[in-house]
């Protein structure tokens, strides 16, 4: 009964304009009063695509910029720099001020908080039939338009795995795990290309959350979707996506087809994330001496192991991408510059005072 | 609480202060410059005085610092003759200078005087020479506080000085223990008459309203109380008979309803009778004043002109008794039929219906604005009472855009200004045009022709006959609604002090913002 | 310091938002104190007289904008003109001579009704349910539902009057001398329990109910519990750890109060006839006293944003949560 | 009850919990929110306790110090700390057990720490409230304590939201082992951090228990670093135990299906990617029967014996 | 399908998790003795309000007795120094009273709920300038403002209702904004936003209606507000004067010295009717907090039902 996963039904993303593709976005935060200059700068040139039908995970520690990447992206805030190009087109530059509905329709999210994202004076029908009806997916009007839109809903229902009776129900009345399908119930509701999913697991049960993941595999299997699956769980990410990209202090600087990028993490900062997975299953391997020095490595590295080469333009101020093993598993690695960016992120790493010159962990550079 | 001590005690009521609330001044400032706008208690009673005061209780006048004036026979100058021996507080004599003086500044100041040219001081004589023949102004110039010139002259700007420490030729000059609650003026020792100068001093109290100073009344910490006090009877006289008692003469001026006569209806002489004779005085009296008010007849003057009325007039009254049939008849024929719904109708076919403007803080007159409402309601009429504040209310008036309103009268010792506001032409001016007196806007000019009369005659008995075709004009004219004398309020204790002036005793009356008041307190002796 | 700033900033703009509507205000009014005054002695005045002394009092007949611009220059001078109604005393002097009062009134009131309320409200909320908790939050509501000026009447005549247990008006016994002594402190000592009495009376239950309810809300705190994991003595737990974070809202309501302090206790002046600078605004309102008028609110508007002000430095002091961001 | 039980270290517990029962009363219904509940831990041993939220867990660590508030009542059975009746203390023993016997980590260190105290401050009153040290002397060993957690002791100044979580957390750790209780409750000590940070203060934990030798219960529904850590461990679902055993022995061999759910919901690190499933959605299990032993140290709750299939059947549809 | 231990959540509905949650906190006020207490009077004040043309009919303010009467049984309340009948002035007086502190309750409340809506919908540039304004009207002393507006405007209901709504709206606003920023920020929002809601439909479909204890509160303490501020102003003579109502009454009593006559009975009706309707209001209003918030409950005795939860 069990089998291995494959990701070859996918169609082959690199001939395809991707759904969804993210150039050099960036977001600064005002942080201070109406007078004040300061901001904090979220996120720093990021890059990124998905491709039809593909699931991106996107993993970094808490802080790191994953949510604000999605809340810009699904355009709940408004990026200070960058392109957003869905489908192949700016949207960004297509509607300036404020999202179109065809934009809604075409990219949904789902939340972190099942029960923050639902509200509790509705029914779980309002919710659907809300999405329909705004993007006029509902019936056709007329006569029919009402049964037409009933049908909808439950073969909704069913397509999340909840029972149709369920439409009646209070979003209080539900277990975690129901509300977190109803979310996604509601993003499907608009026929999507692409799902963003913040963190949709997190503040579930352990025991339900592998079936939601299970759930996303299917609509990406069955409909098509492409999703960006955020989550700062690894071996979540190894589970469901294809690829996986990680963050650190706004900025990407690893991805990578899932396995081969944990399996051979190139980044510092990577490696340190895996290392910290408990798993029972390597029990005794990680060693915390070994964990410190790559944090002091990560921290305190200053200098590009290519700095100079004139093959690779890669230095402190210009970090590109490095090939990471076989060209096939699309695995790159951004120079491995911890640089720490006005105030953003880091925070979880900089605990510690470490101290201003470290051994540079050359074996660990890309 | 610690005046509370009873009357039996002589020798503390010898050194006691005659303590007197003042219900209008939430709090007092050191300022006795009888030329600031609101002026402290005491500075026109106890600390100034005039050559002579007019005692409206009696009608009598009485010489103060002016022993004799006489005016001159064309009636373009009068000439007083000053009291020997009067001394300011600070020993200075006072002398005819001062009071020359004393109207130089009044006009600089405060304008005004219009009539009056000179003021010549010869030896112990002060003439006061007129552009015309100007009898009403004996007692304008009479009654005007005297201020010491040696003092005065020296200050650059008089008008906004403080004077905290006075020089005055009055009884009590010499103030105390001022705080803003209260202060206490005691004895002038220079006083020209020291035999008179029975009590140690005066206190006076501070009050933010009625409320407070009847309080202290009724709890007799105060010796006099001339404000209102609701209910005297039982609120204050009750609490002690022997000793309270209260007298409201009619002395005060004549509370009229006016009728914006450049506005139909009220150009009518027969809606004004009419809606006249729909008041219900009594209960307008009783019900406004509780009581004490005396209510108007048809000569339109108060009580304060008792010797001046036409008894034939006022006995004929017909439009200011109560007379609901009549005046229904009278608004019948006149025009302004009643409808179905019982209400009448204007000649334009609008509903007769206007507004009775008062001034919110005057309750009483609200009340007075409400009895009227309730009965003009019995002849078909709807007025309603209109409160915005006194200013606003005022400024109405003042522009003549306004229905009708409850507005008091000039109250002078002689009826000619009065007469000149309620029906002189020169007072009137068009509505958009500021003006300060007669804000009803009714001018008649046979009543112009008689004041002009009245002004240059000099004769009190040809005066008398003048005013009686006055009043004779205003019964047939009937320029505007006359309701009631205003009562001079005062109420007293007699426990620590005696010699209060009363209805059988009418040697001033008991305002403490009178001129009689220093009559009252040259009188008064602390019981023995 | 940044936060303090930033509260600076804010209380500037608010300040000139409420000078100008200080301004503004009276300027939109028929009449004028001229009139006003007139109608009040209802006396009879000869036009000349009425220019004269609208002349005198300085009416001013320039155009709007300039008297602003003069406004503006007189107020950071410090010039608030002269009184109309006291003329010629300068609004400063008025002011000055009854704002101690009035300070002492409501400040008195004020601390203790918002010591004893919080405190009533900490012992309510430490013992959910006992004899404070259930007796006392009921009553103190009933009580301050009452308006403020009906109870200081109600007390006037009951404890003044009937029973002459306290005395009825003013700040202290007239004719006694203000010094510093026994004598004079117990008189005015005296005269304020009535009129402190009645304001501690109507304010108290909010106190009370505000300081139970987020002290409630604090014992549920986390660190309420690990407080009393730690095994501390339930005294310091109460006051150390709950009290000292439940306190900070009331801090905030403190601030207000201490602003309005100097405005706040007119009706409760009017009544006692006690010399504070709420009747007097009374008084000069209703005498079109634009100077005294501006004068008062300007130092009441100063002393709000002043007490806020203070109050926020405080809060810097109490709350370190504040001074970072 | 019958189960025998399997300590590390000493065979004399440190602590006993037979038969608990908690109960929150509401309005208009109670819930039972722990129910008979026993175990037990020895001296040294680190005994995990795991479950989905709202199984009960953090009212057994409450519980134990008898933290529990308003609507909550013990309804029945025994807690005893080394012999002594932790129930029947009156509330001044109750004072001194706390901390000094049972010390204990809460959920979120963010929450626990008094915001307007500084670190120093917090740890003083430890001191001087059960050891009767100066204020001097209590300063200088929070000093300690903190550098036995690795935070410079120049932070006693500081106020909790001047640390990052993971130092707070840290900081609350050092308290924790102020008073060297015998027990350290750890109740899900670092869901709310980071992996990264998360792993260095369990090493830290680790670090600390060898060196200060107490007993650790543990609370957390990360079955892998539950796994890792603890000698034995408990798994609870709706108030009740459901499975008992050491540690590798569950992680090797789950044998109630909501073990194997919660195993599930792990997938590996290492290895093909293999389909897992979790509990379906709104499946809840009634009316568990006490344990029973499956294996000599693993007791199982009785279930069903198609329990596996149904499961299976609610996922697919 | 199910075996004895598994079993679909479908199979057992719970009724009582069946309720509505807005519909559970009218439930809840309901079953509140505070607040069924204050209902009860708020609901008798409102019934004497409207049936008053009926019980007194005619102009309250009509002389028609003897005056300053005390208590009897052809005036249940005596008369007043006039000789109005005290018990029409009061019945009478609730209708004005209640119409402006209901007026400005709701108007007061009805302007928070824009302005908070709006501040915390839109934040940003529109949310400091709306936060400004609100609290510079916050600072701006309430009763010395009363006053001075008082003076300046016409008399009249209207602007006795302007007035207070003026002085009264910032603290509502404040109120409702913090907590509509609370709402804004929870994920609900920014999923309806991503569904493509309209800003309109989002703030009074989605965020209004989970502030309902919170908007009612604000309410309640806005007519309390209302009521005692009408109160004040009326009694220093600021109101209009012509109407009838509990403040005038008042107003009128002091002028007519009622204590100092020793009429209570002109004083203390209107002043106890203020109290008992505020009373009644703030009752409520506890009410309102301790249903959204058990914590603040009354603690009950424990009695422990052997109904063990269903789990
Ligand atoms: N509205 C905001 N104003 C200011 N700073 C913000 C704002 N939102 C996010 N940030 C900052 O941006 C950075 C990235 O935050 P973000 O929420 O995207 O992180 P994350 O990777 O999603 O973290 P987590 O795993 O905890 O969800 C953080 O440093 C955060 O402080
Ligand atoms: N104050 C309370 N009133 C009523 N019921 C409560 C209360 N606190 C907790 N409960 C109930 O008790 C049960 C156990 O709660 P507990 O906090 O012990 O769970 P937990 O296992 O620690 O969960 P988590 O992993 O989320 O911390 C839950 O079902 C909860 O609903
Ligand atoms: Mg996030
Ligand atoms: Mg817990
Ligand atoms: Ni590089």
């Amino acid at each position: 009964m069990s089998h291995l996963l494959q990701s070859s039904s996918r169609p082959d993303v690199s001939t395809q304009t991707p759904a969804l593709e993210v150039r050099g976005l960036g977001k600064s935060f005002p942080i201070g009063g109406l007078f004040s200059r300061d901001e904090v700068r979220a996120l720093h040139g990021v890059d990124l695509a998905i491709g039809r039908g593909e699931i991106v995970a996107l993993v970094g520690e808490s802080g790191s910029g994953k949510s604000t990447l999605a809340r810009c992206v699904a355009r709940l805030e408004k990026p200070s720099s960058g392109a957003i190009l869905l489908d192949g087109v700016d949207v960004l530059t297509r509607d300036r001020f404020q999202a179109s509905r065809a934009f809604r329709s075409q990219l949904q999210m789902v939340f972190q908080d099942p029960f923050g994202s639902l509200n509790p004076a509705h029914r779980v029908e309002h919710f659907l039939r809300r999405s329909l009806a705004i993007h006029g997916k509902g019936g056709a009007g007329g006569r029919g338009a009402e049964l037409e839109t009933q049908r909808l809903l439950e073969e909704l229902m069913t397509t999340v795995g909840l029972q149709a009776d369920m439409l009646n129900s209070y979003p209080h009345e539900l277990s975690g795990g129901q509300r977190q399908r109803v979310a996604i119930a509601r993003a499907l509701a608009v026929k999507p290309q692409v799902i963003l999913a913040d963190e949709p697991t997190s503040m579930l049960d352990v025991s339900v959350r592998i079936g939601v993941l299970n759930l996303m595999r299917k609509l990406r299997d069955e409909q098509g979707i492409s999703m960006l699956y955020i989550t700062h769980d690894l071996a979540s990410a190894r589970y469901l996506a294809d690829r996986t990209a990680v963050m650190f202090a706004g900025e990407i600087v690893e991805e990578g087809e899932s396995l081969d990028l944990l399996a051979n993490p190139a980044h510092p900062y990577t490696q340190l994330l895996v290392s910290a997975v408990p798993d029972p299953a390597r029990a005794g391997s990680y060693d915390p001496v070994r964990r410190a020095e790559l944090r002091q490595a990560v921290m305190a590295s200053t200098n590009c192991a290519f700095d100079g080469d004139p093959d690779q333009p890669c230095s402190v101020e210009e970090p590109v991408r490095h090939h990471v093993g076989d060209p096939h598993n699309r695995h790159w690695v951004r120079c491995h510059l911890y640089r720490p960016l006005a105030g953003a992120g880091g925070h979880a790493l900089a605990t510690e005072p470490a101290p201003a010159t470290g051994p540079t962990d050359k074996k660990a550079s890309a | 609480t610690v005046n509370n001590s009873g009357g039996t005690d002589a020798a503390a009521n010898a050194n006691a202060f005659l303590t007197i609330p003042r219900e209008d001044m939430g709090t007092f400032v050191q300022n006795f410059n009888p030329f600031a706008p609101a002026v402290n208690p005491m500075v026109q009673q106890s600390i100034y005085e005039s050559l002579l005061i007019f005692n409206p209780a009696k009608g009598d006048t009485v010489p103060w610092l002016a022993t004799e004036w006489k005016a001159a026979e064309d009636g373009k100058s009068v000439t007083f003759t000053l009291r020997d021996g009067v001394k300011w507080s600070d020993g200075q004599p006072l002398v005819a200078d001062d009071v020359a003086y004393t109207f130089e500044l009044q006009k600089k100041i405060k304008g005004g005087l219009e009539y009056l040219e000179t003021v010549t001081a010869e030896g112990n004589t002060v003439t006061f020479n007129f552009n015309k023949p100007w009898s009403p102004a004996l007692y304008e110039v009479g009654q005007l506080s005297i201020l010491p010139k040696h003092i005065w002259s020296a200050l650059a700007d008089p008008e906004k000085d403080a004077n905290a420490t006075p020089v005055g030729t009055g009884p009590y000059t010499e103030v105390d223990s001022f705080q803003a609650q209260s202060f206490v003026l005691k004895k002038n020792t220079n006083y020209w008459q020291p035999e008179k100068q029975k009590i140690a001093g005066i206190k006076m109290l501070a009050f933010a309203g009625n409320d407070g100073a009847n309080l202290a009344a009724a709890n007799g910490d105060v010796d006099w109380a001339p404000q209102y006090i609701p209910n005297i009877e039982k609120t204050f006289v009750s609490k002690d008979k022997e000793h309270r008692q209260y007298w409201f003469p009619p002395t005060g001026a004549m509370i009229n309803w006016q009728l914006n006569t450049t506005k139909a209806p009220f150009n009518d002489v027969d809606v004004r009778k009419a809606l006249s004779m729909a008041v219900d005085r009594d209960q307008v009296t009783k019900i406004g004043m509780s009581g004490y008010a005396e209510p108007a007849d048809c000569t339109g003057l108060s009580g304060n002109y008792e010797t001046w009325k036409n008894n034939e007039v006022k006995d004929n009254c017909t439009w200011t008794k109560l007379d609901v049939q009549a005046a229904n008849d009278l608004l019948d024929k006149a025009g302004y039929p009643k409808g179905a719904d019982g209400k009448r109708t204007l000649k334009d076919g609008k509903p007769f219906e206007f507004k009775i403007s008062v001034g919110a803080t005057s309750s009483d007159w609200l009340s007075v604005a409400n009895v009227i409402s309730q009965n003009l309601a019995e002849v078909g009429v709807t007025a309603k009472v209109d409160s915005p504040d006194w200013a606003a209310v005022v400024a109405g008036y003042e522009t003549g855009d306004f229905d009708s309103g409850i507005v008091w009268s000039a109250n002078d010792p002689s009826p000619y200004k009065y007469f000149a506001a309620v029906m002189g032409t020169s007072t009137v001016k068009p509505v958009g045009t500021k003006t300060f007196d007669n804000y009803h806007r009714f001018g008649d000019t046979t009543a112009d022709a008689l004041l002009a009369e009245f002004a240059a005659e000099s004769d009190e008995s040809k005066q008398q006959d003048i005013a009686n075709k006055l009043q004779e004009e205003y019964n047939d004219a009937a320029p505007l609604v006359p309701l009631f004398s205003g009562p001079e309020w005062g109420a007293f204790t007699d426990t620590r002090f005696t010699g209060w002036p009363t209805e059988d005793n009418p040697y001033a009356t008991l305002s403490v913002r009178a001129p009689t008041t220093v009559l009252v307190l040259t009188t008064l002796e602390p019981r023995k | 310091m940044h936060f303090i700033l930033r509260r600076l900033g804010f209380y500037l703009i608010a300040f000139w938002a409420s000078i100008t509507l200080n301004f503004l205000l009276p300027r939109f009014m028929p009449g004028d104190p001229v009139s006003r005054m007139f109608a009040r002695t209802q006396d009879r005045m000869q036009p000349e007289q009425i220019e004269a002394l609208r002349k005198l009092l300085g009416v001013d007949d320039r155009p709007l904008w300039e008297q602003y611009i003069g406004y503006l220059h007189n107020v950071f001078t410090g010039q608030m003109g002269v009184s109309i109604s006291r003329f010629p005393t300068p609004v400063t002097e008025v002011i000055s001579s009854q704002i101690g009062w009035t300070l002492l009134l409501g400040g008195t009131a004020l601390v203790i009704a918002a010591v004893v309320g919080n405190l009533l409200g900490i012992l309510a909320a430490w013992r959910r349910g006992g004899a404070i908790d259930s007796a006392l939050p009921p009553v103190l509501v009933f009580i301050g539902s009452f308006p403020y000026f009906w109870l200081a009447m109600g007390a006037l005549y009951l404890f003044g009057v009937v029973l002459g247990w306290f005395p009825i008006r003013h700040a202290f016994t007239a004719g006694l001398e203000p010094a510093f002594t026994w004598e004079f402190i117990g008189d005015v000592g005296a005269h304020l329990v009535l009129p402190a009495l009645t304001i501690v009376l109507v304010s108290i239950g909010g106190w009370m109910l505000g300081m139970r309810n987020t002290m409630i809300a604090t014992n549920s705190e986390d660190y309420i519990t690990m407080a009393e994991a730690k095994g501390l003595r339930p005294g310091r737990i109460m006051l150390r750890y709950a009290a000292r974070n439940a306190m900070l809202p009331s801090v905030t309501s403190f601030g207000m109060g201490l602003g309005f302090v100097v405005g706040g206790a007119l009706l409760t002046e009017v009544v006692f006839a006690y010399p504070g600078v709420g009747y007097q605004l009374l008084n000069a309102v209703q005498g079109l006293d634009y100077p005294l008028m501006q004068g008062l609110f300007l130092t009441i508007t100063a002393a709000v944003l002043l007490a806020n002000f203070l109050v926020d430095i405080l809060y810097v002091r109490l709350d370190p949560r504040v001074r970072s961001n | 009850m019958t189960v025998s039980q399997v300590s590390f270290g000493s065979h004399e517990p440190v602590l006993d919990v037979k038969n608990l029962i908690v109960k929150y009363i509401g309005d208009t219904r109670s819930t039972t929110a722990v129910d008979r509940v026993s175990f037990s831990i020895g001296t040294g041993e680190v005994f995990g306790l795991a479950g989905e939220s709202g199984c009960g867990k953090s009212t057994i660590a409450n519980s134990i110090m008898r933290l529990l508030k308003d609507p909550a009542k013990i309804a029945g059975g025994s807690i005893s700390f080394g012999g002594k009746d932790v129930l029947a203390m009156s509330p001044e023993e109750l004072r001194r057990f706390r901390w000094q016997d049972v010390a204990m980590v809460f959920q979120s260190a963010m929450n626990s720490l008094n915001p307007v105290l500084t670190i120093g401050e917090q740890i003083v009153d430890i001191f001087t409230t059960h050891a009767g040290y100066s204020r001097k002397e209590s300063l200088r060993r929070a000093g300690e304590l903190l550098e036995l957690v690795r935070i410079d002791p120049a932070r006693l100044k500081s106020y909790p939201h001047q640390l990052s979580g993971g130092m707070r957390q840290r900081a609350v750790i050092a308290m924790a082992v102020a008073l060297k209780p015998s027990l350290l409750i750890l109740d899900e000590p670092t869901t709310a951090l980071d992996v990264v940070v998360q792993q260095e203060i369990m090493a830290q934990i680790k670090e600390l228990q060898r060196e200060l030798g107490f007993s650790v219960l543990f609370i957390t529904h990360d079955m892998s670093l539950m796994v890792e850590l603890s000698h034995r461990m408990a798994v609870m679902y709706g108030g009740r135990i459901v499975e008992t055993a050491k540690a590798q022995d569950v992680y090797t061999n789950p044998r109630h299906p909501y073990t194997q759910a919660l195993m599930g919901a792990f997938p590996p690190l290492t290895g093909p990617r293999v389909p897992l499933t979790g509990l379906p959605d709104g499946v809840k299990f009634r009316s568990i029967p006490d344990l029973a032993e499956a294996a000599p140290g693993h007791l199982v709750a009785p279930f069903g014996a198609d329990a596996e299939a149904a499961v299976l059947e609610g996922a697919a549809r | 399908m199910t075996t004895a231990i598994l079993k679909q959540p479908t199979e057992s509905t719970e009724p009582a998790a069946a309720r509505k949650p807005n519909r559970s906190f009218v439930h809840g006020l309901i079953t509140n003795k505070k607040a069924l207490a204050g209902m009860i009077v708020m609901l008798a004040f409102i019934v004497l309000a409207l049936l008053a043309p009926v019980l007194f009919p005619g102009d309250p303010s009509r002389i028609t007795a003897m005056a300053s009467l005390e208590p009897s049984p052809e005036h249940w309340l005596g008369t007043t120094a006039k000789g109005q009948d005290v018990l029409a002035l009061t019945v009478h007086g609730s209708r004005s009273s209640l119409f402006v502190g209901l007026t400005v309750g709701f108007a007061s409340t009805f302007i928070g709920i824009l302005v908070g809506l709006a501040s915390a919908y839109f934040g940003k540039f529109i949310d400091e300038a709306l936060s400004l304004v609100t609290n510079v009207f916050l600072l701006l002393p309430g009763l010395p403002l009363l006053v001075i507006l008082a003076a300046f405007l016409p008399p009249g209901l209207g602007t006795v209702i302007l007035v207070l709504v003026v002085t009264g709206w910032a603290g509502s606003a404040r109120v409702l904004r913090s907590q509509a920023l609370s709402i804004r920020s929870k994920d609900f929002v920014a999923a309806a936003v991503v569904s493509g809601e309209r800003a309109g439909r989002i703030m009074f479909r989605e965020i209004l209606p989970n502030m309902a204890s919170i908007v009612m509160g604000t309410l309640l303490a806005c007519v309390i507000y209302g009521i005692g501020a009408q109160a004040g102003l009326e009694f220093l003579g600021l109101g209009d004067v012509s109407t009838v109502s509990w403040g005038n009454n008042l107003f009128w009593a002091g002028n007519e010295g009622a204590l100092l006559t020793g009429s209570w009975w002109v004083f203390v009706p209107s002043g106890v009717c203020i109290a008992l309707v505020a009373f009644a209001l703030a009752l409520i209003n506890y009410a309102v907090d301790e249903v959204t918030n058990p914590r603040l409950r009354k603690i009950k005795t424990p009695k422990i039902t052997e109904r063990s939860a269903a789990k």
